[in-house]
């Protein structure tokens, strides 16, 4: 194991070696606050550390793993995310008592998980990475387990993955008969070699399934907004985020070596999906009454829209998706973090009701001018990052001649824009009379959380006035190089 | 020894397995048989792994089969917990109970 | 630098109104207002300059320009650029800007620094749209001009209406006819790249990209789309009268006196240097679009009973015949169609300072209830005489010169469509003096208010007057104006 | 001196400005020399002009460009002023009778409210008119020629809180307007036509390009001729001028005798030569005034509004320089103008002054006998008719009437039928303008009239009188020794012309049918009231009656034709019915959304059949295609 390995490794090191400490202290004195912090500083340490592989960058580790910019840049918006969720959390968990502190250990796991399914480039690292970012999900989604809601979500979600990691695994088995490799590189080149194989054809279309459960695309859409209603808050802001762009950050690995016009009839089938996940879930949308519903059923549709940009596939595709999950990344964080703040209260309950965010901008002007910024930049509204990042993904699809898929795009991101302002509308409402309860009980929001959101709005704003610093970066991601 | 079972023979036993624990997570309502019925999918893709794994002389496959058990093993270990906690809140196993997150 | 002023200065005031708008409401309308004098000045005074000192390097068709890299990546430029064209507009929304400060309602009730905030930032978001000279950096402005009257319209909406409802459809309509131009910009910036292998969203530089196919034909109808929403036209109006009815009065100036005029604009500026050929191509059409829009408006107008419908619908008459105006493809109807883009503004203003008095202090707007409001108010019913006069085009007020030139223009392209829209204006007459008839005169109702013009109304009421007086009887320095930017 | 020309039209421009500006801060008496004083100055100013004019070394027409007033290539329309002796005339009438008028109305409005309101229209009514008359291009024609329309607008519904009122000053606007609209597209087609829009170059330009009766030279004079037939009152526009009484009385002077509707005798006069060149348009410019003076003329023996009857007279005289017009005899039209602008405002104040005496009682059976309480307004009134009536001789309208029927009958462009109308029109003029006369001025006594008008009010009267009857001397047929000053102050030179009848022949007969319908008004009104009772009583007569009264009907069949579908249309569009798409979309999206919603039902079961059936559509998919 040479000392480049360990550079290029080094935030995972960081990661693992984090989480062990932190559990060992917990064992010798449980502080909340204690492993709060320690989860935020193995955060900033992971992501300290992703400069340093950057130095040997690019790298392979292993047939299974590879260190280069593309995966750098995932780990360091994941980390990020992660970071964002411990700071959210710890505000979320402090008033509901319980034993808050082994949350963080799920939490740091889960991310060490997604990171390494960026990184993968072998199947047994993609595997073991889903699954490691996923059953520590299984416990966040339940952690809060006094209430009904929290275990029926974690309990959907455990049956539900369970049976879509078997299908992508029995996808992925079928690949292997015939490729003979788990090598991703060699998975591709075998994929195109017997294209016309049914088998293949079969392991792929499963492998689809599998993944678009966890993108929830339509129509395995059917879990997310039961889902994301049941988990806390925070966790799901991390599932809205990390655990999708992972999943989608691997596919576009696997996928980059292919070219555009093999496979045809999975094109179809993937756009049909993305198709009917960007009107399902912005249909969905329109009726819920419920924040968390309508935010799941926007990430549905956000799914589709970026899957619109997957399809272009190659570094087009790559930036593409980049841009537009770093800024879905912090705009969902964003609109996931007022609402933890929110939820943050006495009462214990979650704050996701329509209700509970009428007269908000009387009430909370701040935060909810936050949440505006928020849903607008998932909107699309220009001078938020949302903007550029459909931009981009436009772009991608011109590029690629995806022309239905743009015209379906365009018109779901209009019906979209109802429910955003649905609830921005509610915010400006004036406040029902009598409503002074809602005021009694305005949480108390800790200054780590008030910096996040600061440093979120600021990102929102800064991606959508002026991202070319960041899109250098992005540009100069090139997944076709290994 | 295994090849000397045709690859097809192996990968149709995995699809049966594979869809008998589709189905039961289908009809069974039971939280538990429901899990058990995931277990059974992720089985057969192990043992598809397997197969495909003896088609080309690679321990890939057998390797992938020892990391699919032991993240269902993981898997099984939280979802016990988790069925635990469910039926101390809904007082049943019957998943169909379990609908307080719809709409 | 001074157009990224031009840009900024509203913004900078309206933060800081928004900022005193905590203390007190009164000194943020303050602040505001002085805000909106100064860019006035700012703006007269860098047309004052550019007329006496036009670019030295003749190549360039703008008079000034201001160019930085942007987002490099997509080819998007931060590119500021004047000519007479987007200087006369400039003049007009910084003019209308201070004109709805002075009638905000601001001074009273909910927040009045937020609401001084809405309108100036709206002020800086049509003053970029009318500076941008690269497509994207266009389309940004384009659609962040929404989200300050989205504000204007929950917030500060007339209670009475489903401001809600009126203010999602606005957005909705927009943005969705947006999207769809955005995608087209992005397309032709695509094919400029594939021919030329020079990624750029500048509008100057796309130029004269070869199109064929239906390309070229779906393209310009992308970027007439989101025109022909924002203008509006029939039958994608259905927007504009109630957000017409929900907006503030301060806002209604705003959003129908300039923000309407943007649609116009774009297809000034966009749709015909663009796409020559397919302009010339969809201009029968659209033509004919225009003059069933003229029609809708004039008839629905007429039957109206509500002030605000009755702006809104007017509006889509009167819009029609920009729309005419443009695609008769002659310089004399495209410069008539500028010169009713500016005295529609004007005019459509005064309807709407008109509409904030009358809904003072509850008043109704419902003309059914109204009547004889000449004898308790007759500054208010000589200034909506004036403006209904030009509603109707009467020579010597600005809405004539307009009217003339598009008529004659269109006459030139197709004389069948020319009588038709010169008919429609005796219909303009007929709502134009039915609305004269049911709220001024007549016995009167009860539900009139009684106060009249108020101190800052009855100035902004001058102005106006002044404006569509001045521009009647010399429209000269107007229409020289655009002296190179149109045919 | 003719440098002072644009302060004809400025004056009462400012005084308009002054008034509407100021004039609820200032007194009556300083309103009333603004209003008063701005028209006076004005007419002054014009006497100075024409006196400037006259002088003229070699008399040559005169232009003075204010400035440039729209400039698009080569479109340039100036704000130009062109002084000729058409544009002459017609300052001096407009400014000169209607400072007469505004100094009676100071008077006749002394009690009013709106006094200085009043003013300020009546100043821009001035103002509009004399900028119409003295326009040098098309378009400020036009600017003048809607400027009066709209102080038409604002004086029929001056008194605006009756809602009649308000509605007949609509109705005058609108169908004016409807005309207008024609004129305008006749602009496009002359300047598509001849590349100008200003008036001389026109002519010129015409007499040279077109060829006479060419489709471009009858499509833009017929369309001019649109805009004529709207202001002047001419059939099928006549509708709005009787309703026009609505207004204040001295507003009726002035619209029928100095302004509005001379303005389409002045337009057609103006662009003569391009009438001239359409033949065709020609004709039916005289069969209209042919149609709408016998039209008018027997409508306005049915009235029993003063006012009306008066309207009506107006509209047959107006028929009357129509047909003048339509046979190329302009200047006898002009000339029948100016006789006419001095007997009908002269005829409109006499009956102001009776109507203010009567405390604004307007039915003429409920007056009568009024010659003893007002012997002057009797006088003067009685004046006037005999000039309407055109009795030979004495009367300025028997010289201007009898220029033109003879043109009538003498031109080759006449010709008998037209002039058989002239002269049956000259028999129901006598009747109905002796039939006022008697049933006002004569009679028993009904009601009670108040006090004498004052001098403000008489001085006006007396003066027009004077003009009514003297006028004409300046224009006398050969045949009565022929004075020709008016003609020739035109540039007109009496062509030899040759007719059916002899000039003296048709003087006398239609003197004598003037004199005849003088004798039949004496008959039926004075002398037999009973007749004309009875005949009104029989069902024939009382439809005929009732026809002549609504003016042959025409305001119903509008109704009928124009206002009903637009008003059916309107509110056919009043709910937008284009809307339903959008909202149809709208319920799409909302029961598209319900459906799907359905689908989350909670079961996890339901969800786990929701990826098995997606994974089967994905096989089917991928493994099919």
């Amino acid at each position: 194991m040479s000392a480049y390995n360990v550079m290029a490794m080094s935030p995972f090191i960081a990661g693992a070696v984090a989480v062990v400490a932190i559990m060992l202290g917990i064992a010798v004195r449980r502080s909340h606050r204690a492993s709060a912090a320690a989860t935020v500083a193995a955060f900033a340490l992971m992501l300290a550390c992703i400069p340093v592989a950057a130095g040997v960058a690019p790298r392979q580790v292993t047939p299974l793993v590879v260190i280069d910019a593309y995966a750098l840049f995932w780990l360091a918006i994941i980390f990020g995310a992660g970071m964002a969720t411990a700071i959210l959390a710890r505000d979320y968990l402090r008033v509901r008592g319980g034993q808050p502190e082994e949350f963080y250990l799920l939490l740091l796991i889960s991310c060490i998980g997604a990171g390494a399914m960026v990184c993968s480039r072998h199947f047994a690292s993609f595997y073991l990475g889903l699954e490691v970012m996923t059953i520590p999900l299984y416990g966040m989604i339940s952690y809060i387990c006094s209430g009904k809601r929290g275990v029926e979500a974690g309990l959907k979600y455990l049956i539900l993955a369970g049976a879509a990691s078997a299908f992508l695994l029995f996808g992925a088995a079928l690949i292997f008969s015939e490729a003979g490799t788990l090598d991703f590189v060699g998975m591709a080149c075998a994929t195109v070699n017997y294209s016309g194989s049914l088998v293949v054809l079969a392991g792929l279309a499963m492998v689809l399934v599998g993944v678009g459960f966890k993108l929830s695309l339509a129509p395995f859409h059917l879990w997310t907004p039961d889902v994301y209603e049941g988990a806390p808050a925070p966790v799901t802001a991390f599932m809205a985020t990390v655990s999708k762009g992972a999943v989608l950050a691997a596919l576009l690995r696997y996928f980059s070596t292919v070219s555009p016009d093999t496979f045809m009839s999975l094109r179809t089938a993937f756009s049909l999906a993305a198709a009917a996940s960007m009107i399902a879930g912005n249909l969905l949308a329109l009726r819920q009454t419920n924040v968390k519903r309508i935010l799941a059923c926007s990430s549905i549709a956000h799914a589709g829209y970026v899957a619109v940009a997957f399809l272009a596939l190659g570094d087009i595709a790559a930036h593409a998706v980049a841009y537009y999950f770093a800024a879905y990344f912090a705009a969902t964080l964003g609109a996931f973090g007022v609402i933890t703040l929110l939820s943050a209260n006495g009462d214990l309950r979650e704050h996701d009701a329509m209700e509970d965010y009428r007269g908000l901008f009387h009430t909370r002007p701040v935060l909810a001018a936050v949440l505006a910024l928020m849903l607008l930049s998932l909107a699309g509204v220009p001078l938020t990052a949302g903007f550029l990042g459909k931009v981009y993904v436009f772009m991608a699809g011109i590029r690629a001649g995806l022309w239905w898929q743009t015209g379906v795009l365009v018109f779901a991101s209009a019906v979209g824009l109802v429910y955003y302002l649905r609830i921005i509308a509610v915010m400006t409402a004036t406040p029902k009379d009598g409503d002074h309860a809602c005021e009694v009980l305005l949480p108390a929001v800790s200054s780590a959380a008030k910096g996040l959101l600061a440093a979120l709005t600021l990102a929102v704003l800064w991606m959508g006035i002026y991202p070319a610093p960041l899109l250098r970066i992005i540009e100069g991601i090139h997944l076709s190089a290994h | 020894m295994m090849a000397t079972v045709p690859t097809e023979y192996g990968m149709v036993l995995a699809a049966v397995l594979f869809c008998t624990g589709l189905v039961g997570l289908l009809v069974r309502r039971n939280v538990l048989f429901m899990l058990m019925s995931t277990e059974i999918m992720l089985n057969a893709a192990g043992l598809a792994f397997v197969v495909a794994g003896s088609r080309w002389h690679e321990p890939d496959g057998q390797i992938m089969f020892m990391i699919i058990v032991t993240m269902a093993g993981a898997e099984v270990a939280v979802g016990l917990a988790l069925i635990m906690r469910f039926y101390h809140l809904f007082k049943t196993l019957d998943t169909d109970a379990a609908d307080t997150l719809k709409g | 630098m001074t157009l990224t002023a031009i840009i900024l200065f509203p913004l900078l005031g309206g933060v800081l109104a928004w900022a005193a708008g905590w203390k007190s409401a009164a000194s943020a309308r303050r602040i505001a207002l002085i805000a909106a004098a100064l860019q006035c000045l700012l703006v007269a005074a860098l047309a004052l300059r550019l007329r006496l000192a036009p670019l030295a390097g003749t190549a360039s068709p703008w008079l000034a320009e201001l160019r930085m890299p942007w987002i490099p990546q997509i080819g998007a430029s931060f590119h500021l650029a004047a000519d007479g064209l987007s200087m006369a507009m400039l003049l007009l929304t910084a003019f209308l800007g201070l004109v709805a400060v002075l009638v905000s309602e601001g001074a009273s009730g909910r927040n009045g620094g937020g609401l001084h905030l809405c309108l100036l930032s709206a002020l800086a978001a049509v003053s970029g749209v009318f500076l941008a000279a690269d497509l994207l950096l266009f389309f940004v402005f384009f659609e962040a001009m929404l989200v300050p009257v989205y504000f204007l319209i929950i917030l500060w909406g007339d209670l009475r209406e489903d401001r809600f409802a009126a203010a999602l459809k606005f957005f909705l309509f927009t943005q969705a006819s947006g999207l769809v131009m955005l995608v087209a910009m992005l397309v032709l910036s695509f094919l400029n790249a594939r021919a030329t292998g020079q990624l750029t969203l500048d509008a100057l530089e796309l130029r004269g990209v070869p199109l064929a196919g239906a390309v070229a034909l779906l393209l310009p109808l992308g970027f007439f789309l989101a025109f022909a929403v924002k203008l509006p036209m029939v039958p994608l109006h259905s927007w504009q009268p109630v957000t017409y009815a929900a907006i503030p009065a301060s806002g209604g100036i705003i959003l129908s006196g300039v923000m309407a005029k943007v649609g116009a604009y774009g297809l000034l500026r966009f749709v015909l240097p663009l796409f020559p050929a397919a302009s010339s191509q969809l201009a029968p059409w659209a033509m004919v679009l225009a003059l069933a829009g003229i029609l809708y408006g004039a008839f629905a107008a007429f039957a109206q009973t509500d002030l605000r419908r009755f702006i809104a619908y007017s509006s889509i008459n009167h819009l029609g015949f920009v729309v005419l105006g443009i695609f008769s493809m002659n310089g004399l109807g495209q410069r008539g169609a500028f010169a009713l883009m500016v005295a529609h503004g004007c005019s459509v203003a005064g309807l709407f300072v008109l509409a904030g008095v009358m809904e003072r202090d509850g008043g109704s707007r419902d003309m059914a209830r109204l009547g004889g409001l000449w004898a308790a108010a007759p500054r208010l019913g000589a200034f909506a005489l004036l403006l209904i006069m030009a509603t109707l085009g009467l020579p010597g007020l600005a809405n004539f010169v307009g009217e003339f030139l598009v008529l004659l223009g269109t006459f030139q392209a197709s004389p069948r469509i020319a009588v038709l829209a010169a008919l429609s204006t005796g219909l303009s007459a007929a709502y134009a003096l039915r609305f004269m008839q049911r709220i001024f005169f007549g016995p009167r109702r009860g539900a009139e208010p009684a106060a009249d013009l108020s101190g800052r109304q009855a100035v902004a009421a001058l102005l106006l007057v002044a404006s569509l007086l001045l521009l009647g009887l010399f429209p000269g320095t107007m229409l020289q104006a655009v002296n190179g930017v149109l045919p | 001196m003719l440098q002072l020309l644009w302060t004809v039209p400025a004056l009462p421009l400012l005084g308009f400005a002054l008034l509407a500006l100021f004039g609820r801060r200032l007194p009556r008496a300083g309103v009333s020399v603004i209003g008063a004083g701005s028209v006076g100055l004005s007419a002054v100013a014009s006497g100075l002009v024409a006196w400037g004019y006259i002088t003229q070394t070699v008399p040559a027409a005169y232009s003075q460009c204010l400035w440039t007033w729209m400039e698009v290539g080569s479109l340039k329309v100036d704000m130009i002023l062109w002084l000729d002796p058409i544009s002459l005339v017609m300052i001096l009438v407009a400014t000169g009778v209607g400072f007469l008028i505004h100094v009676y109305s100071t008077e006749y409005m002394r009690d009013d409210a709106d006094y200085a309101r009043f003013f300020a229209y009546m100043n821009l009514f001035v103002g509009a008119m004399v900028v119409l008359v003295l326009a040098g291009s098309l378009p400020m024609l036009y600017l003048g020629w809607e400027g009066v329309g709209l102080c038409s607008y604002l004086l029929i519904g001056f008194w605006y809180d009756n809602a009649d009122n308000a509605r007949a000053a609509v109705k005058a606007f609108l169908v004016t307007r409807i005309g207008d609209i024609g004129m305008l597209i006749g602009l496009f087609v002359l300047w598509f036509s001849l590349g100008t829009l200003d008036i001389q170059p026109l002519m010129e330009r015409a007499q040279l390009q077109w060829t006479p009766n060419s489709a471009v030279a009858v499509a833009a004079t017929a369309l001019l001729l649109c805009g004529a037939l709207g202001k002047s009152g001419q059939l099928p526009l006549q509708v709005w001028l009787p309703d026009a009484m609505a207004g204040p009385t001295p507003v009726s002077a002035l619209i029928h005798a100095a302004t509005m509707v001379a303005a389409g005798v002045y337009l057609l006069a103006r662009t003569h030569v391009l009438f001239d060149l359409a033949p065709a348009v020609q004709c039916v410019v005289a069969v209209i005034g042919a149609a709408t003076l016998l039209l008018a003329g027997t409508s306005a023996l049915a009235q029993r509004d003063i006012k009306r009857a008066l309207a009506y007279s107006t509209i047959s005289q107006l028929g009357y320089m129509f047909l003048a017009l339509g046979v190329g005899a302009w200047s006898a039209a002009l000339f029948h103008f100016m006789t006419h602008a001095f007997f009908k405002a002269l005829l409109f104040m006499a009956a102001g002054a009776v109507i203010l005496a009567m405390h604004h009682e307007q039915d003429m059976f409920n007056m009568g006998g009024l010659r003893r309480r007002l012997p002057l307004v009797f006088w003067t009134f009685l004046a006037g008719a005999m000039s309407l009536a055109a009795l030979p001789l004495v009367t300025a309208g028997f010289y201007s009437k009898d220029m033109i029927l003879w043109s009538v009958l003498s031109s080759p462009k006449g010709g008998f039928l037209l002039w058989a109308a002239g002269v049956v029109g000259a028999f129901l003029t006598g009747l109905y303008s002796f039939r006022i006369v008697f049933l006002v001025f004569f009679g028993e006594e009904k009601g009670h009239a108040s006090a004498k008008p004052g001098p403000a009010m008489m001085i006006p009267l007396v003066l027009l009188a004077v003009l009514a009857l003297g006028a004409g001397f300046v224009e006398i047929p050969e045949t009565l020794g022929r004075v020709a000053l008016f003609s020739s102050f035109m540039g007109v030179h009496a062509a030899e012309a040759s007719a059916v009848l002899g000039e003296g022949t048709q003087q006398v007969l239609a003197a004598l049918l003037a004199l005849g319908g003088l004798a039949a008004a004496v008959v039926l009104y004075l002398l037999r009231p009973g007749i004309v009772k009875a005949w009104v009583a029989t069902p024939s007569g009382a439809a005929l009656q009732r026809l002549c009264a609504s003016g042959w009907g025409f305001d119903a069949l509008y109704g009928m034709l124009i206002i009903r579908p637009v008003v059916a249309l309107s509110s056919l569009c009043r709910d937008d019915f284009m809307a339903v798409v959008w909202r149809a979309v709208g319920i799409c999206a909302e029961g598209a959304a319900a459906g799907l919603g359905r689908a989350q039902t909670g079961r996890l079961r339901f969800y786990m059949a929701g990826i098995a059936l997606g994974a089967v559509v994905v096989l089917a998919l991928v493994v099919l295609l």
